[in-house]
C-alpha cells in the first residue's frame, strides 16, 4: 500500500518503509513533513527506545528508599532527614565523536538538565570515558577535547565534577564513549515531574533561543556513523553553561516559590519530544505555535522549531494566574521566557504557524505505539574460543617489570592531569576527592554524606557480556563500600554497537540480563539510565560497554575513609580471598598483550559478606585506610595505598598456595579489600574476628612504612620511582 | 629565507550558536548602545614565520589553520600574508 | 565582636553560597545577597566578591560584572573605608574595575587548575591578615583558568615596595618557586591590596578552606581578622 | 539610520605575555612548522550596529572598545566601519 514516499525523506528521518505504513495505517492519512519528522523523532532509538526498551523491564526499580524510578528525567532515592538525592547517567559519544569539545560539553549540560527539571539542586558531577589509545593523534585530539569540554561545561556551571574514570583500548578509536553523570539534591516532598496537566495551563518555553542545531541529533544518534555523518555536521551544537547556570538558577526559585506545575528539560528531539512527553504523563493534549517561540535566527520553519536541538532551554508549565510570577522570575535573570500555548484535553499534539495549522498528531501514537524492534540475537563463537582461551604467563617480563609497567598503563596510571583541570571543590562539599574509590560529597546541615562512583570494565564484557555487566555492578559497590558507604542505587548507561547485528544484540540482551540480576542480588535498585547503539565506526563496533553509576549513602560523616595509608606501622590487611583469575585482567592486557581468557568469577553472597564485614569495620572506626583490589590487583592496589598517602608499604605475609606469582600480585579476584589498621587497641583482633565471623577470609600481610613499596620476594621499587611512573602514564 | 606575518582570523560558522558574542552584545545594549543588532566573536592571531617564498609562506599557514588553528567543524578562517623581511 | 558581609552575586557567580557559608555558618557572623542589580550595600563592614564566571568569563573574566550597577556602589562604599574582599573571579572584576591594579591572564599552562596551594602571607597588617601569625603559609585551594596576575614592572615594583603583596605562592618550605606557581603569576603574586589598604584580590578560595572536614580552616584566618577589624569601618 | 559592520580587532600590548599565543606556537611546531618564530593571539568581533551615519557609527564602536571591548592594562585595540545597509 505504500504511498509514494520519497525514501531519502525515510531516511532523513530514519524511518522503514514498514514503520511509514503503520504511521499511515494510524492516522488513517498520510503524515505531512512536519509530522513525519516528529514521528521520526519520537520513534527513533534514542527517544523511543525501540530497540532496548523490551530489555529494560528486567532491571527492577524497586526498593524502600527509592521515590522515582526509570521513566523521568532522572531517579530519585530517599537518603533521610527530609533530604533526596536525584541522578542519572547519559551518553553523548556520537557528538563527541564529531567535535570532542563541544559534543562532551553539551553531554554535562545535558545531564544537569535532567537533574534540576527533576527540581533538585546539582550537587556533583561525573564522567566515565572510553578512548583509543593515545598513541594515535586523532585519539589524542578526542581525549583532550572531551576533557576540555566536561571541565569547561562544570567548571562555569558551578558544579564539582567529583568522579568518573577513564578507559583506553583500541575499539573506542573514532568511537570514544562521553558518559556523563548528574546527581542533585532535594527535599524529597518537592520533587517535580514532568507533567503537562490542568487543562488550559500554559505551556512556556524558557532559557535560550532555537536556533537551527542540531537538527535531527535524536536520529543522528541513532545510526551508525559513516561518511555520510560529515555531512550532518551542521547538527553540532555548542553548549552555554553560563546561560545554564541562570536558567537553573530560575527554575530553583520557580519551585521554591510553587510557581510551576510541571517542568520537562528540551533534550534530543527538542520541543517535539518534551511537549509529547509531558503531555503523554499529563495524560492531557498540548496545543503550541511555533511563531511563540524565540529565535536566534530568522526564516525558520515549524519542522526547524520542532527538531531543533538547541540547548539550555526548558519546558515549563504554568497556570494563568502565576504567569506575571514566573515572568518575573525569568526577567531577573534576564532569560527569555515564551508562552507557547496550553494543556488541553484533546489528547494531541497539535503544532501551528501562527493561524496555519502544521502538526495535529494524537500523542498516544507517539508514546505508546513506537514499534518495538526484536532483532536476531546470538552469540559470537569466535568470542567464546578467546574467553576459553588460558592465560599463557610464561614469556612475561616477571613481576618487577610487569608492576612498573602495570603503574604506567593509561588505564591505570593516575588522573590528576585530568581531574585538576576540573573544579572538584565548589560547593563545598567534597570531603572525598577524585582519586579514591568514590567520590564523598557531604549533605550540608545533616552528618550525612553520598559516595558516588562508575565502574564499567570493557574488557570484561567483551569477554562475557553478561558475567562483565555484572561484575561492573559489583565493583561500583564495593567502590561506594571502601569510603564507608551503603550502596542505595544505581544509574546504568548501556553503550553498544549496532544492534541490527545479531552478536551485538545479544550482548544487549546477555549485559542488561547480568546486570539486573546483580542489582538484584546486591539489592541496589536501578532508578534511571541511558541507551546509546550504534557505536559502530566503518562496520566495527565497539566493546560492550555497560558503566554503572552508583550511589552510595554514609549516615555519620566522622565514619569516612580513604584510599591513603596514614600512619607507618599500622597493619595491612587483605579482606578477601585471591585466586589464579588473570582472564580479562589489566596484567593480561597491558604485560603480556592479550585480551582473552575467563573475566573474574562472581559470587553475590561473598561480596554482600564482604561489603558488610567492610562497613562493620568502618563504622566501628577501625580502619584507618581501605581500598577495593581492581585492575592490576593486589600490587597496583598496595601502591595506590602507599601513592595515597605518601608513604611505602612492606608486604612480607602473604600466602601463596598454589597461586602462580602474577596471579597474586596482579590478579583481579573480586571481592577483595586492602586495608589498614592501627595495631595497637586490639583493633586487629576485632577485625580478624569480625570477618571470620561472616565467614570471610582475612590475612595481615604487612606493614606500612619506608620509601619503597615492597611485596615479598617479587617487588622492591622506591616509592618515588613508582609514583613518577604513575604520574607520568597518561604522557 | 623571508619573513612574513600571517594575519588569520578564525570565526565560528554562521549558524553556530557563539555564547560569546550574545553576552557581548548584551553587555553593549545595557552600557546604552542601543544601536548595537548582534555581535560575533572570533579569533584573530598574528602569526611571524619563515618561508622561502610568499607562496611557501601562505600554503604553511593555509596547512596551519586546518590542521590546529581552526575546528573545521564549527568555525571558518581566512587569512593574509604579508612579507615584512627580505630573503636573506 | 561582629561583622555584616555583603556577598555579591553577579550572573554566573557560584562562589556565594560557599563565601556565606565561610562567615555565617562557620564564623557566625551576619551576611546577605546582593544581587548585582541592587545599589543598597547599608549596614555592610565587608563586600565580598565571590568566584565564579561572572557572564560566563566572557570577552575577559569580569569584564561584563565591573559595569554592573552594584560596582558603583562597591567603589563608592571602598572610598569610604569599607572592607572589599575579592575572591577569584572577584579579583578579576577588581582589577576590571581599575579598584585594584594589573590584571588576570590567562593560566600560563592555558589550563584550567583546581588543586591546594600553599600561600606565604607577606603583610600581616591589613585588616584581611591581621589574625595571621606573622610568616606563617596557608594551606588554601585554587581553581581558576585565568590567575596569571600581570601588572607593568613599575606597579609590580610599587605593589612590593609598599607591601601591597599580600599573599604569595610558595612551596612547602615558603620558597616562592616557579614551581610553586601554578599560574605563572608576576612574582609568584596570589593576592593584593589597594593603597588605602582596605581592597583585597587574591585568586585562592579562602572560602573553600573554611572547614575541618574539608581539609583545613586556614582560609578562616582571613574572614576572622577582617570580623576582629570590622570595628575600623564607619560607612553606615 | 543605516546599518554597519564594524570589525574590532583587540590584542595584547606588545610587552604583555601571552600563554595562549606561546602555547598555539608549540603546538604549530610541534606540527612540524619550523618556520614559525611567533604567535600573538587576540580577539577578532563583528558587530553589525545602526547609526544615523558613519561618523556615529564610528564613534559608538569606539567608545565601546573603551569602555567594554578592550581593557587597557594589557590590550590595543583598533577598527573598521563599513556601512550595509543604507539609510532608511
Ligand atoms: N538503561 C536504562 N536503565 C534504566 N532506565 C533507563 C535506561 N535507559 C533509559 N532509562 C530511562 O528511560 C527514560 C528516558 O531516558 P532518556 O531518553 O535518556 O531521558 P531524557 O530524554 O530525559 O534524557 C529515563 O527515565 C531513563 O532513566
Ligand atoms: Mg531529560
Amino acid at each position: 500500500m505504500t504511498a509514494a514516499i520519497d525514501p531519502t525523506i525515510l531516511h532523513e528521518v530514519a524511518l522503514t518503509p514498514p514503520e511509514y505504513d503503520r504511521i499511515v495505517e494510524l492516522l488513517g492519512r498520510e503524515p505531512n513533513r512536519v509530522e513525519l519528522g516528529i514521528f521520526g523523532a519520537m520513534w527513533s532509538e534514542h527517544c523511543g527506545y525501540k530497540t532496548s526498551k523490551p530489555l529494560l523491564r528486567n532491571f527492577s526499580s524497586a526498593g524502600p528508599a527509592v521515590l522515582q524510578g526509570p521513566g523521568e528525567n532522572a531517579g530519585a532515592v530517599d537518603i533521610g532527614e527530609g533530604w533526596a538525592v536525584v541522578f542519572k547517567i547519559e551518553s553523548h559519544n556520537h557528538p563527541s565523536a564529531i567535535e570532542p569539545h563541544a559534543g562532551a560539553a553539551t553531554g554535562v549540560g545535558g545531564i544537569l538538565r535532567d537533574v534540576f527539571t527533576m527540581g533538585a539542586f546539582p550537587i556533583a558531577a561525573l564522567d566515565s570515558l572510553r578512548f583509543g589509545p593515545l598513541d594515535q593523534p586523532r585519539n589524542r585530539h578526542l581525549f583532550g577535547g572531551v576533557v576540555g569540554g566536561i571541565g569547561d561545561y562544570g567548571n562555569c556551571f558551578g558544579v564539582p565534577t567529583v568522579g568518573g574514570e577513564i578507559y583506553f583500548e583500541d575499539c573506542y578509536t573514532e568511537n570514544p564513549l562521553v558518559n556523563a553523570m548528574a546527581v542533585g539534591l532535594i527535599r524529597r516532598d518537592r520533587l517535580m515531574r514532568a507533567r503537562a496537566e490542568g487543562k488550559g495551563n500554559l505551556v512556556m518555553l524558557v532559557g535560550a533561543d532555537t536556533g537551527r542545531d542540531g537538527i535531527h541529533g535524536a536520529t543522528f544518534a541513532s545510526v551508525e556513523l559513516s561518511q555520510d555523518s560529515e555531512s550532518r555536521r551542521p547538527a553540532v551544537q555548542v553548549g552555554n553553561p553560563f546561560l545554564e547556570k541562570l536558567l537553573m538558577e530560575a527554575c530553583m526559585q520557580l519551585i521554591k516559590e510553587e510557581l510551576v506545575v510541571g517542568m520537562q528539560d528540551l533534550g534530543a528531539a527538542g520541543l517535539t519530544s518534551s511537549t509529547v512527553e509531558s503531555a503523554s504523563k499529563g495524560g492531557m493534549g498540548i496545543e503550541i505555535d511555533v511563531a511563540e517561540v524565540s529565535r536566534r535566527e530568522q526564516g525558520m520553519d515549524a519542522y526547524e522549531v520542532m527538531l531543533s536541538e538547541s540547548q539550555e532551554r526548558m519546558l515549563i508549565i504554568v497556570e494563568p494566574e502565576r504567569q506575571n510570577d514566573v515572568l518575573r522570575v525569568f526577567r531577573k535573570y534576564d532569560l527569555h521566557a515564551d508562552v507557547i500555548g496550553e494543556v488541553t484535553d484533546t489528547g494531541r499534539l497539535v503544532v501551528r504557524d501562527g493561524e496555519r495549522v502544521e502538526a495535529d498528531v494524537p500523542v498516544g501514537l507517539l508514546v505508546d505505539e513506537v514499534p518495538y524492534r526484536y532483532p536476531e540475537a546470538h552469540p559470537s563463537p569466535e568470542r567464546a574460543a578467546i574467553r576459553a582461551q588460558a592465560i599463557d604467563l610464561t614469556g612475561g617480563p616477571g613481576p618487577a617489570e610487569a608492576f612498573r609497567r602495570l603503574l604506567a598503563s593509561p588505564n591505570i596510571a593516575s588522573r590528576e592531569g585530568v581531574f585538576r583541570t576540573y573544579d572538584h571543590q565548589v560547593q563545598n562539599n567534597t570531603v572525598v576527592l577524585p582519586g579514591g574509590d568514590a567520590a564523598v560529597v557531604r549533605i550540608k546541615g545533616t552528618r550525612r554524606a553520598i559516595a558516588i562512583t562508575t565502574d564499567g570494565n570493557g574488557r570484561y564484557t567483551y569477554l562475557d557480556p553478561r558475567l562483565g555487566a555484572a561484575l561492573a555492578v559489583a565493583e561500583a559497590a564495593r567502590n561506594v563500600v571502601a569510603t564507608g558507604a551503603r550502596p542505595l542505587a544505581v544509574t546504568d548507561c548501556l553503550n553498544f554497537g549496532n544492534p541490527e547485528k545479531p552478536e551485538v544484540f545479544w550482548e544487549l540482551q546477555q549485559a542488561v540480563e547480568g546486570m539486573a540480576e546483580a542489582c538484584r542480588e546486591l539489592e541496589v535498585p536501578v532508578v534511571s539510565g541511558n541507551v546509546s547503539l550504534y557505536n559502530d565506526t566503518s562496520g566495527v563496533s565497539v566493546w560492550p560497554t555497560p558503566v554503572v553509576g552508583m550511589v552510595g549513602l554514609i549516615e555519620d560523616i566522622a565514619a569516612v575513609t580513604r584510599v591513603g595509608f596514614t600512619s607507618p606501622g599500622d597493619v595491612i590487611v587483605l579482606i578477601g580471598e585471591s585466586a589464579e583469575e588473570l582472564g580479562g585482567s589489566e596484567y593480561a592486557r597491558t604485560v603480556l598483550g592479550t585480551v582473552a581468557g575467563h573475566p573474574p568469577r562472581v559470587n553475590y553472597d561473598l561480596e554482600f559478606r564482604t561489603n558488610d564485614v567492610v562497613l562493620e569495620m568502618i563504622n566501628q572506626g577501625f580502619l584507618n585506610s581501605a581500598h577495593d583490589l581492581a585492575d592490576g590487583g593486589l600490587a597496583i592496589a598496595v601502591a595506590e595505598s602507599c601513592f595515597a598517602g605518601g608513604v611505602g608499604a612492606r608486604i612480607d605475609q602473604l600466602k601463596r598456595g598454589d597461586l602462580s606469582p602474577e596471579a597474586l600480585l596482579f590478579g583481579e579476584t573480586q571481592a577483595r579489600y586492602l586495608v589498614s589498621i592501627d595495631p595497637g587497641e586490639r583493633r586487629l583482633a576485632e577485625v580478624l574476628a569480625t570477618a571470620r565471623a561472616h565467614k570471610v577470609s582475612v590475612r595481615a600481610i604487612g606493614v606500612v612504612g619506608g620509601d619503597r613499596i615492597e611485596i615479598g620476594e617479587w617487588i622492591s621499587e622506591p616509592l618515588a620511582d613508582a609514583r613518577a611512573a604513575w604520574e607520568g602514564g597518561l604522557g | 629565507m623571508a619573513g612574513y606575518t600571517a594575519e588569520v582570523y578564525v570565526v565560528l560558522k554562521p549558524l553556530v550558536n557563539d555564547p560569546e558574542g550574545l553576552v557581548i552584545g548584551d553587555g553593549l545594549r545595557n552600557l546604552g548602545f542601543a544601536g548595537v543588532k548582534t555581535v560575533r566573536s572570533g579569533k584573530y592571531l598574528t602569526i611571524e614565520l619563515e618561508a622561502d617564498d610568499r607562496a611557501e609562506a601562505e600554503q604553511q599557514v593555509e596547512e596551519a589553520c586546518q590542521k590546529l588553528l581552526a575546528n573545521p567543524v564549527i568555525e571558518d578562517y581566512r587569512f593574509t600574508v604579508r612579507e615584512v623581511s627580505a630573503a636573506t | 565582636m561582629a561583622a555584616s558581609f555583603g556577598v555579591v552575586v553577579f550572573p554566573g557567580t557560584w562562589s556565594d553560597r560557599d563565601c556565606f557559608y565561610a562567615v555565617h555558618d562557620q564564623l557566625h557572623q551576619e551576611a546577605r545577597y546582593i544581587w548585582h542589580k541592587e545599589r543598597d550595600l547599608s549596614g555592610l563592614d565587608c563586600v565580598i566578591l565571590p568566584g565564579g564566571f561572572s557572564y560566563g568569563d566572557h570577552l575577559r573574566c569580569g569584564a561584563v560584572a565591573s559595569l554592573s550597577p552594584v560596582m558603583d556602589e562597591v567603589r563608592e562604599f571602598a572610598d569610604r573605608g569599607g572592607f572589599v574582599i575579592g575572591i577569584c573571579n572577584g579579583f578579576q572584576v577588581l582589577c576590571e574595575s581599575h579598584m585594584l591594579p594589573g590584571a588576570l591572564l590567562r593560566n600560563a599552562s592555558t589550563q584550567f587548575r583546581c588543586m591546594p596551594t600553599n600561600l606565604l602571607v607577606e603583610n600581616t597588617s591589613t585588616p584581611f591578615t591581621t589574625e595571621v601569625t606573622p610568616g606563617s603559609v596557608l594551606r588554601v585551594p585554587i581553581s581558576h583558568g585565568e590567575g596569571n596576575y600581570y601588572a607593568d614592572p613599575e606597579t609590580l615594583r610599587m605593589l612590593e615596595d609598599t607591601g601591597r603583596v599580600v599573599f604569595r605562592y610558595v612551596d612547602g618550605g615558603g620558597a616562592a618557586t616557579p614551581e610553586a606557581n601554578p599560574n605563572g603569576s608576576a612574582n609568584n603574586i596570589a593576592g593584593i591590596v589597594n593603597e588605602a589598604g582596605n581592597v583585597l584580590g587574591m585568586m585562592p578560595h579562602p572560602e573553600r578552606a573554611s572547614d575541618p572536614l574539608l581539609g583545613g580552616e586556614d582560609g578562616l584566618e582571613i574572614f576572622r581578622s577582617i570580623v576582629e577589624n570590622s570595628d575600623r569601618v564607619v560607612v553606615g
